[in-house]
Protein backbone atom coordinates (compact mmCIF):
# COMPACT_ATOMS: atom_id res chain seq x y z
CA UNK A 1 0.00 0.00 0.00
CA UNK A 2 2.79 2.52 0.93
CA UNK A 3 4.59 1.57 -2.27
CA UNK A 4 2.08 3.47 -4.18
CA UNK A 5 1.91 6.88 -5.32
CA UNK A 6 5.20 7.61 -7.40
CA UNK A 7 8.65 6.35 -8.91
CA UNK A 8 7.15 3.80 -11.60
CA UNK A 9 8.82 5.68 -13.98
CA UNK A 10 6.12 5.25 -16.79
CA UNK A 11 7.56 8.72 -18.51
CA UNK A 12 5.04 11.61 -17.91
CA UNK A 13 1.72 10.03 -18.29
CA UNK A 14 -0.66 10.84 -15.24
CA UNK A 15 -2.38 8.13 -13.59
CA UNK A 16 -5.87 8.77 -12.32
CA UNK A 17 -6.86 7.39 -9.24
CA UNK A 18 -9.88 6.43 -10.40
CA UNK A 19 -9.04 3.88 -12.60
CA UNK A 20 -6.40 2.23 -10.16
CA UNK A 21 -9.31 2.05 -7.62
CA UNK A 22 -11.76 0.79 -9.90
CA UNK A 23 -8.65 -1.82 -11.14
CA UNK A 24 -8.59 -3.02 -7.77
CA UNK A 25 -12.26 -3.39 -6.98
CA UNK A 26 -12.46 -5.98 -10.20
CA UNK A 27 -9.34 -7.50 -8.84
CA UNK A 28 -10.81 -7.81 -5.52
CA UNK A 29 -14.11 -9.19 -7.26
CA UNK A 30 -12.87 -12.20 -9.32
CA UNK A 31 -10.11 -13.27 -6.49
CA UNK A 32 -13.05 -13.30 -4.27
CA UNK A 33 -15.37 -15.37 -6.74
CA UNK A 34 -12.45 -17.52 -7.15
CA UNK A 35 -11.34 -18.22 -3.59
CA UNK A 36 -15.22 -18.99 -2.75
CA UNK A 37 -15.54 -21.73 -5.23
CA UNK A 38 -12.39 -23.54 -4.48
CA UNK A 39 -13.68 -23.71 -1.27
CA UNK A 40 -17.24 -24.11 -1.88
CA UNK A 41 -16.59 -27.00 -4.59
CA UNK A 42 -13.83 -28.63 -2.75
CA UNK A 43 -16.75 -29.14 -0.19
CA UNK A 44 -19.29 -30.62 -2.21
CA UNK A 45 -16.92 -32.68 -4.53
CA UNK A 46 -14.35 -34.31 -2.02
CA UNK A 47 -15.48 -36.43 0.47
CA UNK A 48 -12.34 -36.19 3.76
CA UNK A 49 -11.69 -39.79 3.17
CA UNK A 50 -8.46 -39.19 1.68
CA UNK A 51 -7.62 -42.85 0.12
CA UNK A 52 -5.08 -41.59 -2.48
CA UNK A 53 -3.29 -37.78 -2.95
CA UNK A 54 -4.77 -37.10 -6.62
CA UNK A 55 -8.36 -36.31 -7.50
CA UNK A 56 -9.83 -39.48 -8.65
CA UNK A 57 -12.36 -39.17 -12.24
CA UNK A 58 -15.94 -38.41 -9.96
CA UNK A 59 -13.98 -35.55 -8.05
CA UNK A 60 -12.29 -34.18 -11.37
CA UNK A 61 -15.92 -34.31 -13.36
CA UNK A 62 -17.72 -32.90 -9.94
CA UNK A 63 -15.38 -29.75 -9.81
CA UNK A 64 -15.88 -29.07 -13.85
CA UNK A 65 -19.25 -29.22 -13.30
CA UNK A 66 -19.89 -27.16 -9.41
CA UNK A 67 -17.23 -25.10 -10.89
CA UNK A 68 -19.86 -24.40 -13.93
CA UNK A 69 -23.09 -24.02 -11.97
CA UNK A 70 -21.49 -21.94 -9.53
CA UNK A 71 -20.99 -18.92 -11.91
CA UNK A 72 -24.18 -19.69 -13.15
CA UNK A 73 -25.74 -19.20 -10.08
CA UNK A 74 -23.34 -16.42 -9.95
CA UNK A 75 -24.89 -14.69 -13.23
CA UNK A 76 -28.60 -15.72 -12.35
CA UNK A 77 -28.42 -13.94 -8.97
CA UNK A 78 -26.90 -10.98 -10.28
CA UNK A 79 -29.90 -10.53 -12.76
CA UNK A 80 -32.15 -11.05 -10.02
CA UNK A 81 -30.31 -8.57 -8.05
CA UNK A 82 -30.59 -5.92 -11.14
CA UNK A 83 -34.36 -6.45 -11.86
CA UNK A 84 -35.27 -5.81 -7.86
CA UNK A 85 -33.00 -2.72 -8.07
CA UNK A 86 -35.05 -1.48 -11.30
CA UNK A 87 -38.51 -2.27 -9.85
CA UNK A 88 -38.03 -0.56 -6.57
CA UNK A 89 -37.62 2.34 -4.14
CA UNK A 90 -34.29 1.49 -2.50
CA UNK A 91 -35.28 -1.93 -3.01
CA UNK A 92 -31.48 -3.05 -2.13
CA UNK A 93 -31.34 -3.43 1.40
CA UNK A 94 -27.26 -3.17 3.01
CA UNK A 95 -26.02 -2.15 5.87
CA UNK A 96 -28.40 0.53 7.48
CA UNK A 97 -27.61 3.68 6.48
CA UNK A 98 -25.18 4.78 8.91
CA UNK A 99 -24.32 8.56 9.29
CA UNK A 100 -26.50 11.58 10.54
CA UNK B 1 -24.20 6.45 14.30
CA UNK B 2 -23.37 10.25 15.18
CA UNK B 3 -20.65 12.20 13.70
CA UNK B 4 -21.60 15.64 14.46
CA UNK B 5 -19.24 16.11 16.88
CA UNK B 6 -16.53 16.39 14.35
CA UNK B 7 -15.95 19.62 12.09
CA UNK B 8 -17.31 19.81 8.69
CA UNK B 9 -14.05 19.06 6.95
CA UNK B 10 -13.79 15.77 8.60
CA UNK B 11 -17.38 14.97 8.31
CA UNK B 12 -16.97 15.51 4.59
CA UNK B 13 -14.19 12.97 4.67
CA UNK B 14 -16.02 10.41 6.89
CA UNK B 15 -18.74 10.73 4.39
CA UNK B 16 -16.73 9.49 1.58
CA UNK B 17 -15.38 6.77 3.77
CA UNK B 18 -19.03 5.67 4.40
CA UNK B 19 -19.88 5.28 1.19
CA UNK B 20 -16.71 3.50 0.23
CA UNK B 21 -17.78 1.30 2.91
CA UNK B 22 -21.21 0.77 1.75
CA UNK B 23 -20.20 -0.17 -1.60
CA UNK B 24 -17.90 -2.98 -0.05
CA UNK B 25 -20.30 -3.83 2.53
CA UNK B 26 -22.83 -4.56 -0.68
CA UNK B 27 -20.54 -6.48 -2.92
CA UNK B 28 -19.72 -8.92 0.37
CA UNK B 29 -23.37 -9.50 0.68
CA UNK B 30 -23.50 -10.27 -2.75
CA UNK B 31 -21.23 -12.80 -2.57
CA UNK B 32 -22.18 -14.25 0.82
CA UNK B 33 -25.97 -14.57 -1.17
CA UNK B 34 -24.35 -16.29 -4.05
CA UNK B 35 -22.54 -18.70 -1.89
CA UNK B 36 -25.43 -19.35 0.41
CA UNK B 37 -28.26 -20.17 -1.85
CA UNK B 38 -25.43 -21.92 -4.16
CA UNK B 39 -24.65 -24.44 -0.67
CA UNK B 40 -28.47 -24.16 0.00
CA UNK B 41 -29.84 -25.26 -3.31
CA UNK B 42 -27.31 -27.26 -5.63
CA UNK B 43 -25.91 -30.37 -4.09
CA UNK B 44 -26.63 -33.09 -7.70
CA UNK B 45 -23.69 -32.67 -9.95
CA UNK B 46 -24.82 -35.15 -12.37
CA UNK B 47 -25.00 -32.64 -14.81
CA UNK B 48 -23.68 -29.03 -15.48
CA UNK B 49 -26.66 -27.51 -15.94
CA UNK B 50 -28.96 -25.69 -12.79
CA UNK B 51 -32.42 -27.53 -12.84
CA UNK B 52 -35.53 -26.14 -12.78
CA UNK B 53 -35.54 -26.95 -9.18
CA UNK B 54 -32.37 -25.52 -8.15
CA UNK B 55 -33.29 -22.46 -10.03
CA UNK B 56 -36.95 -22.06 -8.19
CA UNK B 57 -34.71 -22.73 -4.79
CA UNK B 58 -32.07 -19.91 -5.93
CA UNK B 59 -34.94 -17.40 -6.33
CA UNK B 60 -37.09 -18.04 -2.70
CA UNK B 61 -33.31 -18.02 -1.37
CA UNK B 62 -32.52 -14.70 -2.91
CA UNK B 63 -35.92 -13.05 -1.44
CA UNK B 64 -35.48 -14.87 2.23
CA UNK B 65 -32.35 -13.23 2.37
CA UNK B 66 -33.55 -10.07 1.13
CA UNK B 67 -36.38 -10.04 3.69
CA UNK B 68 -34.16 -10.94 6.04
CA UNK B 69 -31.31 -8.64 5.98
CA UNK B 70 -33.52 -6.17 5.61
CA UNK B 71 -35.50 -7.07 8.67
CA UNK B 72 -32.29 -6.93 10.60
CA UNK B 73 -31.29 -3.76 9.52
CA UNK B 74 -35.12 -2.14 10.90
CA UNK B 75 -34.49 -3.71 14.05
CA UNK B 76 -30.81 -2.67 14.37
CA UNK B 77 -31.59 0.56 13.50
CA UNK B 78 -34.22 0.81 16.18
CA UNK B 79 -32.31 -0.87 18.95
CA UNK B 80 -29.24 1.15 18.35
CA UNK B 81 -31.44 4.57 18.41
CA UNK B 82 -32.77 3.42 22.08
CA UNK B 83 -29.52 2.77 23.53
CA UNK B 84 -27.84 6.47 22.25
CA UNK B 85 -31.15 7.97 23.57
CA UNK B 86 -30.37 5.59 26.74
CA UNK B 87 -27.06 6.95 26.99
CA UNK B 88 -27.45 10.24 26.78
CA UNK B 89 -29.64 10.39 29.72
CA UNK C 1 -7.55 4.80 0.54
CA UNK C 2 -5.99 6.94 -1.72
CA UNK C 3 -8.17 9.41 -2.47
CA UNK C 4 -8.34 10.91 1.22
CA UNK C 5 -5.76 13.62 2.18
CA UNK C 6 -7.10 16.30 0.00
CA UNK C 7 -9.27 18.26 -1.55
CA UNK C 8 -12.57 17.63 -0.05
CA UNK C 9 -12.94 21.49 -0.47
CA UNK C 10 -14.26 22.46 3.47
CA UNK C 11 -12.46 25.65 3.28
CA UNK C 12 -9.75 26.02 5.80
CA UNK C 13 -10.82 23.83 8.54
CA UNK C 14 -8.36 21.22 9.33
CA UNK C 15 -8.63 17.65 9.07
CA UNK C 16 -7.42 15.49 12.12
CA UNK C 17 -6.04 12.33 11.23
CA UNK C 18 -6.78 11.06 15.10
CA UNK C 19 -10.67 12.17 14.86
CA UNK C 20 -10.70 10.05 11.03
CA UNK C 21 -9.50 6.72 12.48
CA UNK C 22 -11.63 7.08 15.76
CA UNK C 23 -14.60 7.00 13.15
CA UNK C 24 -13.40 4.46 10.87
CA UNK C 25 -13.37 2.23 13.69
CA UNK C 26 -16.17 3.09 14.86
CA UNK C 27 -18.45 2.21 11.50
CA UNK C 28 -16.12 -0.95 10.78
CA UNK C 29 -17.71 -2.03 14.67
CA UNK C 30 -20.95 -0.93 14.07
CA UNK C 31 -21.06 -2.18 10.26
CA UNK C 32 -19.17 -5.76 11.39
CA UNK C 33 -21.81 -6.08 14.27
CA UNK C 34 -24.38 -5.58 12.01
CA UNK C 35 -23.22 -8.38 9.59
CA UNK C 36 -22.76 -10.48 11.71
CA UNK C 37 -26.20 -10.35 13.31
CA UNK C 38 -27.79 -10.93 9.76
CA UNK C 39 -25.84 -14.09 9.40
CA UNK C 40 -26.16 -15.61 12.81
CA UNK C 41 -29.80 -14.82 12.53
CA UNK C 42 -30.54 -15.94 9.19
CA UNK C 43 -28.81 -19.40 10.19
CA UNK C 44 -31.04 -19.58 13.40
CA UNK C 45 -34.15 -18.47 11.91
CA UNK C 46 -34.16 -19.15 8.63
CA UNK C 47 -34.41 -23.21 7.70
CA UNK C 48 -33.47 -23.66 4.07
CA UNK C 49 -36.28 -25.17 2.69
CA UNK C 50 -37.28 -22.33 0.80
CA UNK C 51 -41.37 -22.66 0.64
CA UNK C 52 -42.21 -19.39 -0.67
CA UNK C 53 -39.58 -16.45 -1.70
CA UNK C 54 -40.66 -13.77 1.36
CA UNK C 55 -40.27 -14.70 5.52
CA UNK C 56 -43.50 -16.03 6.61
CA UNK C 57 -44.82 -15.04 10.39
CA UNK C 58 -42.72 -17.17 12.35
CA UNK C 59 -39.34 -16.33 10.70
CA UNK C 60 -40.55 -12.23 11.26
CA UNK C 61 -40.77 -13.00 14.62
CA UNK C 62 -37.79 -14.86 15.44
CA UNK C 63 -35.67 -12.46 13.67
CA UNK C 64 -37.15 -9.79 15.82
CA UNK C 65 -36.22 -11.55 18.83
CA UNK C 66 -33.11 -12.88 17.03
CA UNK C 67 -31.74 -9.40 16.88
CA UNK C 68 -32.57 -8.32 20.57
CA UNK C 69 -31.00 -11.01 21.98
CA UNK C 70 -27.71 -10.65 20.45
CA UNK C 71 -27.60 -7.20 21.07
CA UNK C 72 -28.33 -7.85 24.79
CA UNK C 73 -25.41 -10.30 24.51
CA UNK C 74 -23.00 -8.32 22.70
CA UNK C 75 -23.98 -5.82 25.86
CA UNK C 76 -23.61 -8.11 28.79
CA UNK C 77 -20.02 -9.80 27.45
CA UNK C 78 -18.68 -6.28 26.57
CA UNK C 79 -19.25 -6.10 30.47
CA UNK C 80 -17.99 -9.22 31.39
CA UNK C 81 -14.64 -7.97 29.71
CA UNK C 82 -14.76 -4.35 31.06
CA UNK C 83 -15.75 -6.36 34.91
CA UNK C 84 -12.25 -8.76 33.74
CA UNK C 85 -9.96 -5.60 32.74
CA UNK C 86 -10.60 -4.09 36.19
CA UNK C 87 -10.12 -7.24 37.87
CA UNK C 88 -6.74 -8.15 37.06
CA UNK C 89 -3.67 -7.61 35.89
CA UNK C 90 -3.59 -7.59 32.15
CA UNK C 91 -6.56 -9.56 32.26
CA UNK C 92 -7.76 -9.50 28.56
CA UNK C 93 -5.50 -11.72 26.44
CA UNK C 94 -5.65 -11.38 22.79
CA UNK C 95 -2.75 -11.71 20.80
CA UNK C 96 0.72 -12.93 22.38
CA UNK C 97 3.17 -10.11 22.56
CA UNK C 98 4.86 -10.26 19.26
CA UNK C 99 7.54 -7.66 19.38
CA UNK C 100 11.18 -8.16 21.10
CA UNK D 1 9.10 -12.03 16.72
CA UNK D 2 12.06 -10.31 16.42
CA UNK D 3 12.59 -6.97 14.91
CA UNK D 4 16.06 -5.66 15.75
CA UNK D 5 17.42 -6.25 12.32
CA UNK D 6 15.65 -3.17 11.74
CA UNK D 7 17.07 -0.04 12.69
CA UNK D 8 15.41 2.40 15.15
CA UNK D 9 13.46 4.35 13.15
CA UNK D 10 11.97 1.70 11.20
CA UNK D 11 11.27 -0.43 14.91
CA UNK D 12 9.24 2.97 15.91
CA UNK D 13 7.31 1.99 12.76
CA UNK D 14 6.97 -1.29 13.27
CA UNK D 15 6.31 -0.84 16.83
CA UNK D 16 3.29 1.35 16.15
CA UNK D 17 2.14 -0.86 13.51
CA UNK D 18 1.81 -4.12 16.02
CA UNK D 19 -0.42 -1.60 18.88
CA UNK D 20 -2.60 -1.15 15.79
CA UNK D 21 -3.04 -4.68 15.11
CA UNK D 22 -3.42 -5.99 18.25
CA UNK D 23 -5.99 -3.62 18.81
CA UNK D 24 -7.77 -4.64 15.61
CA UNK D 25 -7.31 -7.99 16.78
CA UNK D 26 -8.07 -7.60 20.57
CA UNK D 27 -11.84 -6.37 18.67
CA UNK D 28 -11.78 -9.21 16.16
CA UNK D 29 -11.25 -11.46 19.20
CA UNK D 30 -13.76 -9.70 21.22
CA UNK D 31 -16.56 -10.12 18.07
CA UNK D 32 -15.98 -13.52 17.65
CA UNK D 33 -16.61 -14.20 21.30
CA UNK D 34 -19.90 -12.82 21.35
CA UNK D 35 -21.15 -14.83 17.84
CA UNK D 36 -19.59 -18.16 19.61
CA UNK D 37 -21.36 -17.67 22.57
CA UNK D 38 -24.59 -16.32 21.05
CA UNK D 39 -24.17 -19.26 18.76
CA UNK D 40 -23.85 -21.97 21.62
CA UNK D 41 -26.10 -20.88 24.57
CA UNK D 42 -29.06 -18.89 22.80
CA UNK D 43 -31.65 -21.12 20.59
CA UNK D 44 -34.76 -20.24 22.16
CA UNK D 45 -36.54 -17.34 20.34
CA UNK D 46 -39.76 -17.57 21.51
CA UNK D 47 -38.86 -14.47 23.70
CA UNK D 48 -36.64 -11.77 23.54
CA UNK D 49 -35.44 -11.66 26.91
CA UNK D 50 -32.30 -13.46 27.48
CA UNK D 51 -32.82 -16.36 29.96
CA UNK D 52 -31.08 -16.91 33.08
CA UNK D 53 -30.05 -20.16 32.13
CA UNK D 54 -28.58 -18.75 29.00
CA UNK D 55 -27.17 -15.92 31.09
CA UNK D 56 -25.39 -18.43 33.37
CA UNK D 57 -24.33 -20.65 29.64
CA UNK D 58 -22.76 -16.95 28.29
CA UNK D 59 -21.13 -16.53 31.30
CA UNK D 60 -19.23 -19.81 31.46
CA UNK D 61 -18.41 -19.40 27.33
CA UNK D 62 -17.17 -16.57 28.24
CA UNK D 63 -14.66 -17.93 30.59
CA UNK D 64 -13.82 -21.07 28.75
CA UNK D 65 -12.76 -18.91 25.72
CA UNK D 66 -10.39 -16.54 27.31
CA UNK D 67 -9.08 -19.59 29.26
CA UNK D 68 -8.48 -21.06 26.88
CA UNK D 69 -7.30 -18.08 24.35
CA UNK D 70 -4.71 -17.56 27.31
CA UNK D 71 -3.92 -21.08 27.80
CA UNK D 72 -2.63 -21.07 23.49
CA UNK D 73 -1.13 -17.60 23.96
CA UNK D 74 1.43 -19.10 26.30
CA UNK D 75 2.04 -22.62 24.54
CA UNK D 76 2.38 -20.33 21.42
CA UNK D 77 4.90 -18.41 22.29
CA UNK D 78 6.77 -21.12 24.11
CA UNK D 79 6.73 -23.08 20.44
CA UNK D 80 7.89 -20.04 18.59
CA UNK D 81 10.32 -18.85 20.97
CA UNK D 82 11.78 -22.94 20.52
CA UNK D 83 11.95 -22.72 16.85
CA UNK D 84 13.74 -19.43 16.69
CA UNK D 85 16.20 -21.12 19.13
CA UNK D 86 16.62 -24.17 16.90
CA UNK D 87 17.48 -21.83 13.73
CA UNK D 88 19.99 -20.31 15.55
CA UNK D 89 21.73 -23.01 15.70
CA UNK E 1 -9.12 -9.70 -16.44
CA UNK E 2 -8.28 -6.81 -19.58
CA UNK E 3 -6.53 -3.97 -18.01
CA UNK E 4 -6.00 -3.15 -21.62
CA UNK E 5 -8.08 0.47 -21.26
CA UNK E 6 -5.52 2.00 -19.05
CA UNK E 7 -2.26 4.13 -20.05
CA UNK E 8 1.00 2.82 -19.52
CA UNK E 9 1.75 4.38 -16.23
CA UNK E 10 -1.55 3.38 -14.69
CA UNK E 11 -1.03 -0.55 -15.82
CA UNK E 12 2.54 -0.31 -14.02
CA UNK E 13 0.60 0.09 -10.78
CA UNK E 14 -1.93 -2.33 -11.71
CA UNK E 15 0.66 -4.86 -12.32
CA UNK E 16 2.11 -4.61 -9.17
CA UNK E 17 -1.32 -4.69 -7.35
CA UNK E 18 -1.90 -7.74 -8.98
CA UNK E 19 1.25 -9.21 -8.20
CA UNK E 20 0.87 -8.20 -4.12
CA UNK E 21 -2.57 -9.35 -4.33
CA UNK E 22 -1.17 -12.62 -5.33
CA UNK E 23 1.71 -13.14 -2.97
CA UNK E 24 -1.23 -12.21 -0.40
CA UNK E 25 -3.68 -14.36 -1.88
CA UNK E 26 -1.22 -17.76 -2.40
CA UNK E 27 -0.31 -17.29 1.85
CA UNK E 28 -4.22 -17.22 2.81
CA UNK E 29 -4.21 -20.17 0.00
CA UNK E 30 -1.58 -21.99 2.54
CA UNK E 31 -3.33 -20.62 5.50
CA UNK E 32 -6.46 -22.00 4.46
CA UNK E 33 -5.11 -25.63 3.34
CA UNK E 34 -3.16 -25.95 7.07
CA UNK E 35 -6.54 -25.24 8.98
CA UNK E 36 -8.45 -27.66 6.50
CA UNK E 37 -5.95 -30.62 6.71
CA UNK E 38 -5.95 -30.38 10.38
CA UNK E 39 -9.72 -30.21 10.76
CA UNK E 40 -9.82 -33.08 8.86
CA UNK E 41 -6.87 -35.49 9.88
CA UNK E 42 -6.55 -34.91 13.01
CA UNK E 43 -8.59 -35.36 16.38
CA UNK E 44 -6.63 -37.44 18.47
CA UNK E 45 -5.44 -35.56 21.09
CA UNK E 46 -3.87 -38.56 23.39
CA UNK E 47 -0.27 -37.66 22.21
CA UNK E 48 1.04 -34.54 21.33
CA UNK E 49 3.22 -36.12 18.42
CA UNK E 50 1.13 -36.21 15.18
CA UNK E 51 0.85 -40.26 14.03
CA UNK E 52 1.80 -42.02 10.81
CA UNK E 53 -1.67 -42.20 10.08
CA UNK E 54 -2.19 -38.42 10.35
CA UNK E 55 0.95 -38.00 8.55
CA UNK E 56 -0.40 -40.01 5.47
CA UNK E 57 -3.92 -38.40 5.97
CA UNK E 58 -2.55 -35.03 5.73
CA UNK E 59 -0.27 -35.57 2.61
CA UNK E 60 -3.39 -37.09 0.70
CA UNK E 61 -5.20 -33.95 1.77
CA UNK E 62 -2.44 -31.69 0.70
CA UNK E 63 -2.30 -33.42 -2.64
CA UNK E 64 -6.16 -33.18 -2.95
CA UNK E 65 -6.19 -29.70 -2.18
CA UNK E 66 -3.79 -28.62 -4.69
CA UNK E 67 -5.30 -30.44 -7.30
CA UNK E 68 -8.67 -29.18 -7.07
CA UNK E 69 -7.19 -25.60 -6.27
CA UNK E 70 -5.35 -26.03 -9.75
CA UNK E 71 -8.70 -27.70 -11.82
CA UNK E 72 -10.97 -24.78 -10.88
CA UNK E 73 -8.58 -22.95 -12.25
CA UNK E 74 -8.50 -24.01 -15.54
CA UNK E 75 -12.12 -24.20 -15.34
CA UNK E 76 -12.30 -20.87 -14.03
CA UNK E 77 -10.23 -19.16 -16.76
CA UNK E 78 -12.03 -20.76 -19.47
CA UNK E 79 -15.51 -19.78 -18.24
CA UNK E 80 -14.24 -16.19 -17.46
CA UNK E 81 -12.84 -16.21 -21.32
CA UNK E 82 -15.97 -17.28 -22.74
CA UNK E 83 -18.22 -14.90 -20.72
CA UNK E 84 -15.58 -12.18 -22.41
CA UNK E 85 -15.89 -13.19 -25.46
CA UNK E 86 -19.97 -13.05 -24.95
CA UNK E 87 -19.35 -9.65 -24.20
CA UNK E 88 -17.78 -8.35 -26.68
CA UNK E 89 -20.21 -9.61 -29.50
CA UNK F 1 -3.08 3.81 7.83
CA UNK F 2 -3.28 7.23 7.03
CA UNK F 3 -1.11 7.74 10.42
CA UNK F 4 2.04 6.24 9.05
CA UNK F 5 4.77 8.05 6.85
CA UNK F 6 6.29 10.53 8.98
CA UNK F 7 6.77 12.10 12.36
CA UNK F 8 8.27 9.28 14.06
CA UNK F 9 10.99 11.07 15.37
CA UNK F 10 14.04 8.77 14.81
CA UNK F 11 16.37 11.72 14.53
CA UNK F 12 18.31 11.80 10.89
CA UNK F 13 17.63 7.56 10.10
CA UNK F 14 15.82 6.42 6.68
CA UNK F 15 12.70 4.38 7.07
CA UNK F 16 12.89 1.95 4.06
CA UNK F 17 8.95 1.23 3.34
CA UNK F 18 10.65 -2.55 1.93
CA UNK F 19 11.56 -3.03 5.28
CA UNK F 20 8.17 -2.30 6.79
CA UNK F 21 6.17 -4.03 4.46
CA UNK F 22 8.34 -7.44 5.22
CA UNK F 23 7.82 -6.73 8.83
CA UNK F 24 3.74 -5.76 8.33
CA UNK F 25 3.93 -9.23 6.44
CA UNK F 26 5.46 -11.67 9.14
CA UNK F 27 3.10 -9.64 11.83
CA UNK F 28 0.08 -10.48 10.18
CA UNK F 29 1.29 -14.46 9.56
CA UNK F 30 1.91 -14.97 12.93
CA UNK F 31 -1.39 -13.26 13.93
CA UNK F 32 -2.87 -15.48 11.48
CA UNK F 33 -1.67 -18.75 12.59
CA UNK F 34 -2.03 -17.61 16.22
CA UNK F 35 -5.61 -16.85 15.07
CA UNK F 36 -6.46 -19.77 13.74
CA UNK F 37 -5.15 -22.45 16.28
CA UNK F 38 -6.97 -20.62 19.12
CA UNK F 39 -10.47 -21.48 16.86
CA UNK F 40 -9.51 -24.86 16.00
CA UNK F 41 -8.40 -25.94 19.12
CA UNK F 42 -11.15 -24.13 20.47
CA UNK F 43 -13.25 -26.61 18.32
CA UNK F 44 -11.52 -29.73 18.73
CA UNK F 45 -10.83 -29.41 22.43
CA UNK F 46 -14.17 -27.48 24.38
CA UNK F 47 -17.67 -29.14 24.10
CA UNK F 48 -20.02 -26.66 23.74
CA UNK F 49 -21.44 -28.14 27.61
CA UNK F 50 -20.12 -25.53 29.69
CA UNK F 51 -20.26 -26.86 32.99
CA UNK F 52 -18.22 -24.37 34.50
CA UNK F 53 -16.53 -21.22 33.65
CA UNK F 54 -12.88 -22.27 33.64
CA UNK F 55 -11.20 -25.27 31.70
CA UNK F 56 -10.88 -28.42 33.28
CA UNK F 57 -8.16 -30.25 33.08
CA UNK F 58 -9.11 -32.72 30.38
CA UNK F 59 -9.45 -29.74 28.21
CA UNK F 60 -6.37 -27.77 28.63
CA UNK F 61 -4.14 -31.06 28.01
CA UNK F 62 -6.14 -31.29 25.16
CA UNK F 63 -4.88 -27.93 24.17
CA UNK F 64 -1.49 -27.88 24.63
CA UNK F 65 -1.20 -30.99 22.56
CA UNK F 66 -3.56 -29.55 20.17
CA UNK F 67 -1.26 -26.70 19.60
CA UNK F 68 2.35 -28.65 19.44
CA UNK F 69 0.33 -30.95 16.70
CA UNK F 70 -0.93 -27.67 14.91
CA UNK F 71 2.00 -26.22 14.45
CA UNK F 72 3.89 -29.66 13.67
CA UNK F 73 1.52 -29.65 10.58
CA UNK F 74 1.97 -26.29 9.70
CA UNK F 75 5.25 -27.30 9.53
CA UNK F 76 5.09 -30.48 7.19
CA UNK F 77 2.99 -28.93 5.05
CA UNK F 78 5.12 -25.73 4.61
CA UNK F 79 8.06 -28.63 3.76
CA UNK F 80 5.65 -30.60 1.18
CA UNK F 81 4.66 -27.16 -0.37
CA UNK F 82 8.48 -26.34 -0.91
CA UNK F 83 9.00 -30.05 -2.27
CA UNK F 84 6.44 -29.34 -4.62
CA UNK F 85 7.83 -26.26 -5.60
CA UNK F 86 11.13 -27.23 -6.62
CA UNK F 87 10.07 -30.10 -8.00
CA UNK F 88 8.71 -28.75 -10.98
CA UNK F 89 7.23 -26.27 -13.32
CA UNK F 90 5.10 -23.37 -11.91
CA UNK F 91 3.88 -26.30 -9.50
CA UNK F 92 1.76 -24.25 -6.65
CA UNK F 93 -1.38 -23.12 -8.08
CA UNK F 94 -3.06 -19.87 -6.36
CA UNK F 95 -5.27 -17.36 -7.88
CA UNK F 96 -5.40 -17.90 -11.87
CA UNK F 97 -3.48 -15.32 -13.71
CA UNK F 98 -5.56 -11.82 -13.73
CA UNK F 99 -4.34 -9.26 -15.97
CA UNK F 100 -3.13 -9.53 -19.86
Amino acid sequence: MAMWGGGFGAGSQAVNPQNIAVAEQELEMVTDLFNRISNVCYNKCIPPKYAEDTLNKGESVCIDRCVAKFMDVNLKISELLQKRGQEGGGGVPGVPAATS
Amino acid sequence: MDFSRYNAAEQAQIQAMVEQKQMKDFLKMYQNLVERCFNDCVSDFSSKAVSTKEQTCITRCFGKILGASERVGERFSELNQQMMMGQQQ
